[in-house]
């Protein structure tokens, strides 16, 4: 450990730390532009000087690479250190005068305009931070320096487009002055990462945590986009990490559980909005779905709540809200009513005037379905206060006009032709199972309807149960349902269970089968016959064995077996011989009669 | 032979009105082993239940057999009502003359036929029914929740607080599903993560609920109770326990766009066979390796006079690093030049000896007959003008050197002449 | 005497009864959600209410044409007759509720009481005479081909090529029938055409409302099929197509029919016709109604404008394929007299126009002549040419 | 030439050598050092083998083309041994007379003699030239006598016996100790102690240990080490071998400037020679200790004299500076510990082990032991390379061995270090040649340039071209370098160009502290140097260009008008005709007039103008 006095106190720190780290960890704050925790500190933007005083000499040096020497004084924020930092960044700041973090520097220090006109073309501090991360880190060099002196630039060979560049982004999100432009190094496709949580219309990097209030608050890696499972190159993640938690290594891995009842929560998505051709869905990026839109309306979301356009930023002024896209439309998409549509479209026009006092939301609908407790209080009060326009009809067509869209549609109350320009179209789209789940139920031979909902074993009766005995259903993946909704099913769902555990047992219909071991020829034909695995040859007594739990009684074995040595209790073969005799005198008698 | 006793219900007119119950029971009560036949309107109803419970103790039957709508309604209701009358609740049977036989006929004489059928196939079962007893499964007191949405949250808590144990798969990376995305819900206006997020902090702090994100549910088998479940952990490539959260990896992670992974084109076959070979030449006597980058480029130089961009992306492909890298080294050093150059150069010495002696004036005069400003090349590519930072002859300031030949002491008025030699 | 006008909706359920019977579907599937109206072709041209969206409720209340003002009978007479059977509107509908068909159902019964468009009475009488709309003799049908030695078509040929009465007759779209034969000829196909024995396939007048003289023509045709023992027929007119391939079968014959638009983009992918000849043009292709959104051939004839060398297919854009918008020639809107600023064709023209093509390519001899006259009438001079005439440039 | 197998061999090469040689015998030597070249030795030197061969006495009498004698200014220059008569200015038509009378009849030719520009009296011999008297020539000693391409020349002035005696009798430390007592410092500018550099890189455990000679030579104005590599280069590679048996080092670069081809080649043979001999290569004389020298050739970038940033360019890598600590002694060349040192420096070592500490300590001040060679430039009579011991004032450096300023015009300044270096003024002219006492007026030794200004020298545009070259050869990767002395060269061009502002001088003040406090290497560091000293000694010239806008040495453009003197003009069209923009107008015999809108201010009126009738505002 080395001992060294920072700013006139006593400090220990580890050999080899730096001594900006060294500060960092004792609250003491230095400026940096040039440096990144994960890269060789390049100790070139100079804006970390401090004075360093060793054996009565003092000079400066950049922090960000010198390390802490045993016994010198350091002085992160001396008279002569302000002064020179000042002009420094008085020099960059004429280089880059429109770059926040350069001007927060500024700012301070003290600094509001520097003195010296800015000449340079592109506002680059040649912090080098994009070259070396292109060259050192992703290792594809599609970007370097060239010239020197004051001609020194960052560009592409020839000033070209790059042919090796993977438009990965690293160079323009590392940028303190964000001057660099993927699209100006390459001239293929751009496809940026976006964030599934903000429902695509914000980016995120490849090792992320979904959203600030996670649980876990966890990150993950992206397999697909990280550069790491793509080149084996990068590893920022990894370099950055004290806790050394990154385990780049780590497989999957598949764990078994004994539980007693499986409640299903699947939960829902919406429909997919690239089917509503006919409302240039996916094709126009203003026309959005309503999560996408919840999103914007969102504090945490990748407009911190304010309703802005995807496509330009503008701020829409007159928004089309559109009911029914995808439901009760047998024909080509879902059948059923999605149930809490018209109730959020009401909520989005309401929220949407309150941060657009002069906005003017206009609701495309055909009928306001306003079922639960307070809800039709809430529309009422919602349309005055928002003055939201109410038309009677389906829209027909969106089409493309200038930089806003036109909607043609049928006030079918006037019966008159309506053709609408607005900024942005939300599309209220049906509400269908989570992709993926259905296939999941139907592997755990749980009924699903024709619209991969979960079937319940009686609709008013028992709603929580799925067929399959031991399944609870909770939530949209039973069907489409509002929140208050979606809480009582699950607290239903959850007292079935817990009905069962309290229990501790399960009372099972005793009509199983039973084997008559002496008949028993072990031919193994019924173990196979048995839907439900309940069936086993039991070596030593040279006779197949039942599991009494696992029966359910369909007699599928006692069809099978050639030697009659399996047999149902309450349905043998006598009785059911019995029963067919009692058939036939009835018959005799009758036909006899008439 | 069991002494069985038969109830027929009209259930109000779903079966009376199209199977005559009268006749039924004239026709049953012949019937052997049945000693006792009744009907009523509705036998589900209370009064009906009580007819039977109190036939079975006054005619002491020993089996039952109750015509009226499908077992899956009223057979739990009227097998409580054997248990109570004493007598083992198997040995009482339903026969279905509703569903199986009123509604789904029209001609009354032959749904009657039939439900008489019906009523006497049931009667012969029962006669040889063993009494039995439900059997009683254990259950493994855990739940499994799949989806770790509100619905799921809400479940997983409320079994956790009744002090079981619950296993939560969730396939994202978090839980919250989509109520986390809402800004507000309605009619109440709350923030929908405000009232969401203490539930999520509760299941993930509840040491009930064991909480499995970004794991999916691959195999369930068994049967209710003792369920057998494969739950695929899918790899987050970060160890939980070890991570604080701190959140510098995600705050400095700067891939933000999808990596599409390109080779760089290969030039070696494009480009004119004799420079090839020329470069192959120069590469063999510097070396192959990054560090032997400046003398190959001095070699191309005294071949070519400046560095063809071919001969850049060569020796780039050859030495296997990026053009980039070999454009920064060209641009870098003034001796190698990106542009061709003229036959001759004209170096002009600026040192500070000749600078003193006048150079600067020598050099503007050159410019602006030659008309080309340091560093260019006259059209016909005759002549590149250059400065140079002292050529070690500094008594006979001012200096020019043209390709190999000194010509010093220059006065402004000689200069064009000594490059006329040159023309 | 006034008497005092009843402004109260009646419900009337012999009108209904004998519209279900007469095929109006749907009636009581409709939830007036108005999508239907947005769709349908009058909505773009904005001078012409068309309340479409209405039309199953009063038929579900029995008020088609039920009203005894003579005025309101006239007006509610022309907006039955509006409809051009395009079923853009059945395409959007969420319960697929096939409007036309309601429409059809009201004009039989018009057509049965005999008060429906003069000019459509005339044409239907034409038909039942002549066997064709333009009221030509019948055994002028074959002139087009007279110096082309298309042979008459015998039993043993593969194809009989069916052309339709507007290719037949008019003098414009001869040409396309021309090119259409040509073609096949150099193509060396087996076929041949019927001549006077052909007569019209009553897809037109069947969507006006007279069924009985649908019928006679009908059959017609088809005895003279069976008398030749035609298995496969081509036609160049989807209209004749939907004809042969929905509706003829409901009279139990059974044959074959290929639109020319196929067959040709299947002997281009065989190699037997080889498009050589430049047509260096931006071309966009108008997609018919009765082709697409009723018989889904888009790409069919889209592959034979792309094996044309030189030629540059655009699309109209937001209404291609089966967004297309209907030329309004369809179910009599060809010979229904509405006034030039009020066309449909002329929407459509702007739209084919505005995508900067010189040539509209089309498939049906409806929409060639709809769509030539409209932008004449229009003062645009953009040549309009049937997708084999175009073809017949390239590769005869 | 056979490999020498032991020491024992070298020394009895030595002496047959010698022998060979008595040093009455008659020869002539012509320099061919890169100055006189430029003037046409090789011509003379060809005449002379010539005139010797057709006149069959080149048995008797040899010639010889050496290297760079120091004396440019009178170049090409030819000394007759053994009495070492000394010609100037000889050109090949002089030759057959010099062979003629002086070789054969051993007559002094009066008109090639050098005369003394004060007393005008013509001086015989080389040693009383008064350019050479007041000098001290050790490491330049021998340049003038041998030819650098014959190996069996250097071994015949004691070559290689100091690397004889080492490997014989010395141990590493012996040789340390030897350099420690010498004092020798570093050459290259900075004078840290050798001895110290090549103890730290010798305690490194880390091996394979490297040593490197910077024969970068950047500087404008200095071309001491390019004459020392082309004359003298054995002495270098006897000093690298000295110096790497000290360190333990078995490799050894020579990073030669771009702009030396000949030095480049005279390397090359001596090294070729050296290994043939068995005087370098493996186990060199028959010990265990080898070492083989490579030759990288810079590629035109100043900043490569920088040693972080010539590691860089010999690793193939752009020649930008990397951060110190960890200085090249524990890590440099691939990361391993490295030992840089100047031409100088290498060449010094050979004669401190010849003849002893003591000797060397003797010679120079206190602190800075050894002599100093400076390259004389700018306005003075003898230009050339000047070898003087430490202590010598800049004034006997100008005035005795410089000859003063020609044309009786004023001293004004001195500018030392090159274009990291400062000026000092004409009062400071007492100062001693000293690291430190340089260092004191803000100056430094740097790499030996010295560059006389007279009065006719504008100390503001001496500044600006300064910075102009740090500008331009900056590597641009550290903000304070490339945007600092981008601003300072603005601020200066703006002072030149006639609109500097008031405050300008604080600022740029400000800015030099910046930069000298926050570059990364010394190239940045000491650039603002130049401006800094003219400031301090010539302030009043910086407010004549701001306040008065006038530049008082008549040289800024912007601020100077050049008009004819109606009465002294005679019409003779000799400035019409010389004026390259054609500002001139006027008849034969009519006064003339300078058109002031197209006048481009280069001068040309002024100097052919023998009638002083064109005068500058």
């Amino acid at each position: 450990m080395i001992t060294f006095k920072l700013n006139g106190t006593e400090v220990e720190v580890e050999e080899g730390t730096t001594i900006l780290e060294a500060a960092k960890e004792h609250g003491v704050e230095i400026p940096t532009l040039c440096y990144h925790p994960a890269f060789e500190p390049y100790q070139v933007c100079r804006v970390c000087l401090v004075e360093v005083i060793k054996d009565g000499q003092s000079k400066l040096v950049p922090s960000c690479g010198y390390k802490v020497e045993e016994g010198t004084e350091v002085l992160t924020h001396s008279e002569l250190v302000l002064k020179r930092r000042r002009t420094i960044v008085e020099l960059i700041l004429a280089e880059a005068p429109n770059s926040e973090r350069v001007l927060a520097i500024a700012k301070d220090l003290g600094i509001e305009k520097s003195r010296f006109e800015s000449k340079r073309e592109k506002e680059c501090i040649l912090c080098g931070l994009c070259v070396n991360a292109c060259n050192d880190i992703i290792k594809v060099g599609a970007i370097g320096f060239a010239k020197r002196g004051t001609q020194r630039e960052i560009t592409t060979p020839y000033g070209e487009f790059s042919d090796v560049c993977s438009t990965c982004g690293a160079c323009a999100s590392l940028c303190p002055t964000g001057v660099i432009k993927v699209e100006e190094i390459s001239d293929s496709e751009i496809k940026p990462i976006l964030s599934e949580f903000d429902a695509n219309l914000s980016q995120r990097p490849c090792i992320y945590v979904p959203f600030p209030q996670a649980v876990p608050n966890r990150p993950v890696i992206d397999r697909e986009n990280c550069m790491y499972f793509k080149t084996g190159e990068c590893r920022i993640c990894e370099i950055v990490c004290q806790p050394e938690a990154i385990k780049y290594d780590q497989d999957e891995e598949i764990t078994e559980e004994e539980v007693g009842a499986v409640i299903v929560a699947t939960g829902y998505d919406l429909y997919p909005i690239e089917r509503m051709k006919e409302y240039g869905g996916g094709e126009y990026t203003d026309v959005i779905d309503g999560l996408q839109f919840e999103r914007l309306l969102s504090a945490s979301g990748p407009t911190q709540g304010e309703v802005r356009r995807p496509s330009d930023g503008r701020i829409p002024k007159r928004v089309a809200f559109f009911a029914c896209v995808g439901s009760r439309d047998p024909e080509h998409h879902c059948s059923y009513c999605s149930k809490i549509c018209c109730m959020y479209m009401v909520k989005h026009a309401l929220l949407y005037k309150e941060r657009v006092p002069d906005g003017e939301p206009v609701i495309f609908s055909i009928d306001v379905r306003t079922s639960g407790k307070g809800y039709e209080e809430f529309y009422t009060r919602a349309k005055e206060e928002a003055g939201i326009i109410y038309i009677r009809g389906k829209p027909s067509r969106i089409i493309k006009e200038g930089d806003g869209y036109e909607v043609w549609a049928i006030n079918t109350v006037t019966g008159k032709q309506i053709r609408v320009r607005c900024d942005m179209v939300v599309l209220s789209t049906a509400i269908i199972p989570t992709v993926g789940a259905p296939e999941l139920a139907r592997e755990m031979r749980i009924p699903v309807d024709e619209h991969g909902f979960l079937s319940e074993v009686h609709p008013k009766l028992r709603p929580v149960e799925s067929l399959v005995r031991g399944f609870f259903l909770a939530g949209c993946s039973q069907a489409p349902k509002d929140i208050p909704d979606t809480v009582a099913q699950a607290s239903a769902a959850a007292s079935k269970v817990l009905e069962m555990f309290a229990r501790g047992e399960i009372l099972a219909e005793p009509h199983i089968v039973w084997v008559d071991e002496d008949k028993c020829a072990t031919c193994k034909v019924c173990i196979d016959a048995c839907p439900y695995e309940a069936r086993e040859l039991d070596e030593e007594k040279k006779a197949v064995v039942v599991s009494d739990a696992l029966c359910q009684g369909c007699g599928c074995c006692v069809a099978a077996c050639p030697t009659g040595a399996t047999r149902q209790k309450n349905l043998d073969d006598e009785q059911l011989s019995r029963m067919v005799e009692a058939i036939f005198e009835q018959e005799k008698e009758h036909s006899g009669s008439d | 032979m069991k002494r069985i006793g038969v109830f027929v219900c009209h259930c109000g007119h779903n079966i009376g009105a199209t199977v005559n119950v009268t006749e039924i029971l004239k026709e049953l009560s012949r019937y052997p082993g049945v000693v006792h036949c009744k009907d009523y309107k509705y036998m589900c109803s209370e009064p009906g239940q009580k007819l039977i419970k109190d036939s079975i103790a006054g005619e002491e039957l020993e089996g039952v057999v109750v015509a009226c709508c499908t077992p899956s309604l009223h057979e739990e209701t009227f097998r409580r009502i054997a248990d109570s009358a004493g007598i083992n609740r198997y040995l009482l049977e339903i026969a279905n003359i509703r569903e199986q036989c009123s509604w789904v006929h029209t001609d009354p004489e032959k749904a009657t036929s039939k439900a008489a059928t019906l009523i006497k196939t049931i009667v012969e079962k029962t006669k040889l029914n063993d009494s039995l007893e439900p059997m009683r499964i254990p259950v493994k007191t855990k739940a499994l929740v799949i989806g770790g949405g509100v619905a799921g949250l809400q479940a997983s808590l409320d079994i956790a607080n009744s002090g079981y144990e619950v296993v939560l798969v969730e396939q994202n990376p978090s839980i919250g599903g989509h109520m986390a995305q809402l800004s507000e819900t309605f009619p109440t206006l709350d923030c929908s993560q405000c009232i969401l997020t203490p539930r999520m902090v509760e299941v993930g702090q509840h040491d009930n609920i064991d909480l499995r994100t970004y794991s999916e549910v691959e195999e369930i088998s068994g049967y209710a109770g003792n369920f057998k479940v494969k739950i695929r952990g899918k790899p987050r490539s970060v160890d939980l326990e070890k991570c604080t959260g701190c959140g510098d990896c995600w705050n400095l992670c700067p891939v933000m766009n999808k990596p599409e992974i390109r080779v760089m084109q290969s030039v070696s076959d494009s480009m004119d066979p004799d420079m090839r070979s020329n470069l192959d030449a120069v590469i063999d006597r510097n070396g192959c390796a990054r560090e032997d980058i400046i003398g190959i480029l001095q070699g191309v130089t005294d071949e070519y006079n400046w560095l063809p961009r071919d001969a850049i992306c060569y020796v780039a492909e050859r030495l296997e690093i990026p053009v980039s890298y070999v454009y920064r080294i060209a641009s870098f050093f003034t001796q190698f030049s990106l542009e061709p150059r003229g036959k001759h150069i004209i170096k002009v010495c600026l040192g500070t000896a000749c600078f003193v002696r006048g150079a600067p004036r020598i050099l503007s005069q050159i410019q602006s007959d030659l008309g080309i400003a340091p560093g260019e090349t006259t059209e016909d590519g005759l002549f590149t003008l250059e400065t140079v930072n002292c050529l070690g002859a500094c008594a006979l300031g001012p200096l020019m050197v043209v390709d190999e030949d000194y010509h010093g002491r220059l006065k402004f008025t000689r200069v064009m002449s000594a490059l006329d030699s040159y023309k | 005497m006034n008497k005092k006008k009843n402004i109260a909706d009646q419900i009337n359920p012999e009108i209904r009864d004998a519209l279900l019977e007469m095929g109006a579907d749907g009636i009581y599937r409709c939830y007036q959600c108005g999508k239907c109206a947005g769709t349908c072709p009058w909505f773009p041209v904005g001078t012409y209410d068309f309340p479409i969206f209405r039309l199953p409720l009063e038929a579900a209340l029995g008020m088609i044409a039920s009203s005894e003002d003579k005025d309101e009978l006239a007006a509610e007479i022309d907006k039955i007759y509006r409809c051009v059977g395009c079923e853009a509107c059945v395409d959007q509908c969420p319960h697929g509720i096939n409007i036309p068909s309601i429409f059809r159902a009201g004009r039989r019964l018009l057509v049965d009481f005999g008060s429906y468009p003069e000019i459509l009475k005339s044409t239907v009488r034409k038909i039942h005479d002549v066997g064709n709309p333009v009221g030509e003799p019948r055994e002028k049908r074959s002139d087009w081909a007279r110096d082309l030695n298309v042979p008459v078509f015998e039993p043993g040929m593969e194809f009989l090529y069916f052309s339709c009465c507007i290719s037949s007759y008019d003098p414009r779209v001869k040409s396309v029938a021309r090119a259409v034969a040509g073609i096949l000829q150099k193509a060396g196909i087996s076929f041949g055409i019927l001549q006077s024995e052909e007569s019209c396939c009553g897809e037109a007048i069947r969507r006006i409302g007279s069924e009985t003289v649908y019928e006679e023509v009908a059959k017609a045709n088809t005895s003279a099929f069976e008398r030749n023992s035609v298995a496969k027929v081509l036609v160049n007119s989807p209209h004749c197509y939907t004809s042969f391939k929905n509706d003829y079968p409901e009279l139990g014959v059974k044959f074959d029919v290929l639109h020319i638009s196929e067959h040709l983009s299947d002997l281009i992918e065989s190699g037997a016709i080889k498009p050589d000849k430049e047509f260096a043009k931006k071309v966009v292709y108008h997609d018919p109604c009765a082709l697409g959104r009723q018989n889904d051939i888009y790409e069919a004839p889209r592959n034979v404008l792309r094996s044309i060398p030189g030629l540059e297919l655009l699309e109209v854009e937001n209404f291609n394929h089966g967004l297309s918008v209907c030329c309004g020639a369809g179910s009599g809107g060809l010979w229904m007299e509405w006034d030039k600023d009020e066309r449909i064709a002329g929407v459509r023209v702007t739209q084919l126009i505005d995508t900067g093509a010189d040539v509209i390519a089309v498939a049906c001899p409806y929409c060639l002549q709809m769509l030539e006259e409209t932008a004449k009438s229009m003062g645009h001079d953009i040549p309009v040419m049937d997708i084999a005439e175009i073809l017949a440039e390239s590769c005869l | 030439m056979a490999k020498l197998a032991n020491i024992g061999d070298f020394e009895k090469l030595m002496e047959t050598v010698k022998a060979g040689r008595e040093s009455s015998a008659r020869s002539v030597t012509v320099c061919c050092g890169t100055g006189c070249v430029a003037s046409g030795a090789h011509d003379v030197i060809a005449k002379f083998q010539e005139e010797l061969k057709t006149r069959k006495i080149d048995a008797e009498i040899s010639s010889k083309a050496t290297g760079c004698h120091g004396f440019c200014e009178r170049g090409p220059l030819v000394v007759v041994f053994p009495d070492r008569i000394f010609y100037q200015r000889v050109s090949a038509e002089d030759v057959p007379e010099i062979v003629d009378e002086t070789l054969v009849k051993d007559k002094v030719i009066e008109r090639l003699l050098y005369s003394d520009p004060v007393s005008d009296e013509k001086i015989t011999h080389e040693p009383d030239v008064q350019f050479y008297k007041r000098q001290q020539r050790i490491i330049f000693g021998s340049n003038g006598m041998i030819d650098p391409t014959d190996m069996d020349d250097y071994i015949g002035l004691d070559g290689y016996a100091a690397l004889a005696k080492v490997l014989s009798d010395h141990s590493s430390d012996d040789v340390l100790d030897v350099i420690e007592r010498s004092g020798l410092r570093g050459r290259g500018g900075a004078g840290f102690p050798t001895s110290r550099k090549w103890r730290i890189t010798g305690a490194q455990e880390a091996t394979p240990k490297y040593v490197i000679c910077n024969a970068d030579e950047g500087d404008p104005g200095a071309f001491q080490d390019r004459s020392l590599c082309e004359g003298n280069p054995h002495s270098i590679l006897e000093g690298m071998a000295i110096g790497a048996y000290a360190i333990g080092a078995s490799e050894a670069y020579i990073y030669v400037r771009a702009e030396y081809p000949l030095a480049c080649k005279h390397l090359e043979i001596a090294i070729n020679q050296a290994e043939d001999r068995g005087l370098l290569g493996d186990n060199i004389l028959g010990t265990n200790f080898s070492l083989k020298i490579h030759i990288k050739k810079g590629a035109g970038a100043f900043v490569c004299g920088e040693e972080s940033a010539l590691i860089a360019s010999i690793e193939g890598k752009p020649g930008e500076p990397i951060p110190r600590p960890p200085y090249p002694a524990e890590k440099g060349l691939w990361g391993r510990p490295t030992n840089i040192n100047n031409v100088k420096t290498w060449a010094s070592v050979p004669y401190i082990i010849n003849r002893g500490a003591d000797w060397f300590a003797g010679i120079g001040t206190e602190k800075s032991k050894g002599t100093m060679i400076f390259s004389l430039v700018g306005k003075v009579n003898n230009t050339g390379l000047v070898e003087v011991p430490m202590g010598m004032t800049l004034k006997e450096l100008v005035e005795e061995i410089g000859g003063g300023i020609p044309g009786g015009k004023k001293l004004k300044a001195v500018q030392t270090g090159g274009p990291s270096g400062g000026c000092i003024p004409s009062e400071l002219m007492t100062i001693p040649i000293d690291y430190e006492e340089l260092a004191k007026v803000g100056s430094m030794m740097g790499s030996g340039g010295c560059v006389v200004m007279d009065e006719d020298t504008c100390m503001v545009d001496v500044a600006r071209y300064f910075l102009s070259f740090t500008v331009a050869e900056s590597c641009g990767k550290c903000t304070p370098c490339r945007e600092g002395n981008g601003r300072l060269l603005d601020i200066l061009v703006r002072i030149c160009g006639g609109d500097g502002k008031e405050g300008d001088i604080e600022l740029l003040k400000e800015l030099a502290g910046a930069i000298t406090d926050g570059s990364l290497c010394a190239l940045g560091k000491t650039a603002p140097n130049p401006v800094l000293t003219t400031i301090e000694y010539f302030r009043d010239e910086y407010e004549a260009h701001i306040k008065d806008k006038c530049c008082p040495a008549k040289v800024c453009k912007s601020l100077i008008t050049y008009s004819i003197v109606a009465d002294n003009c005679t019409g003779c069209l000799a400035c019409l005709k010389a004026c390259p923009a054609g500002a001139v107008s006027g008849e034969k015999k009519q006064v003339h007039v300078i058109d002031q809108a197209k006048c481009t201010k280069c001068g040309a009126c002024y100097e052919v103008c023998k009638f002083e009738a064109v005068s500058v505002e």
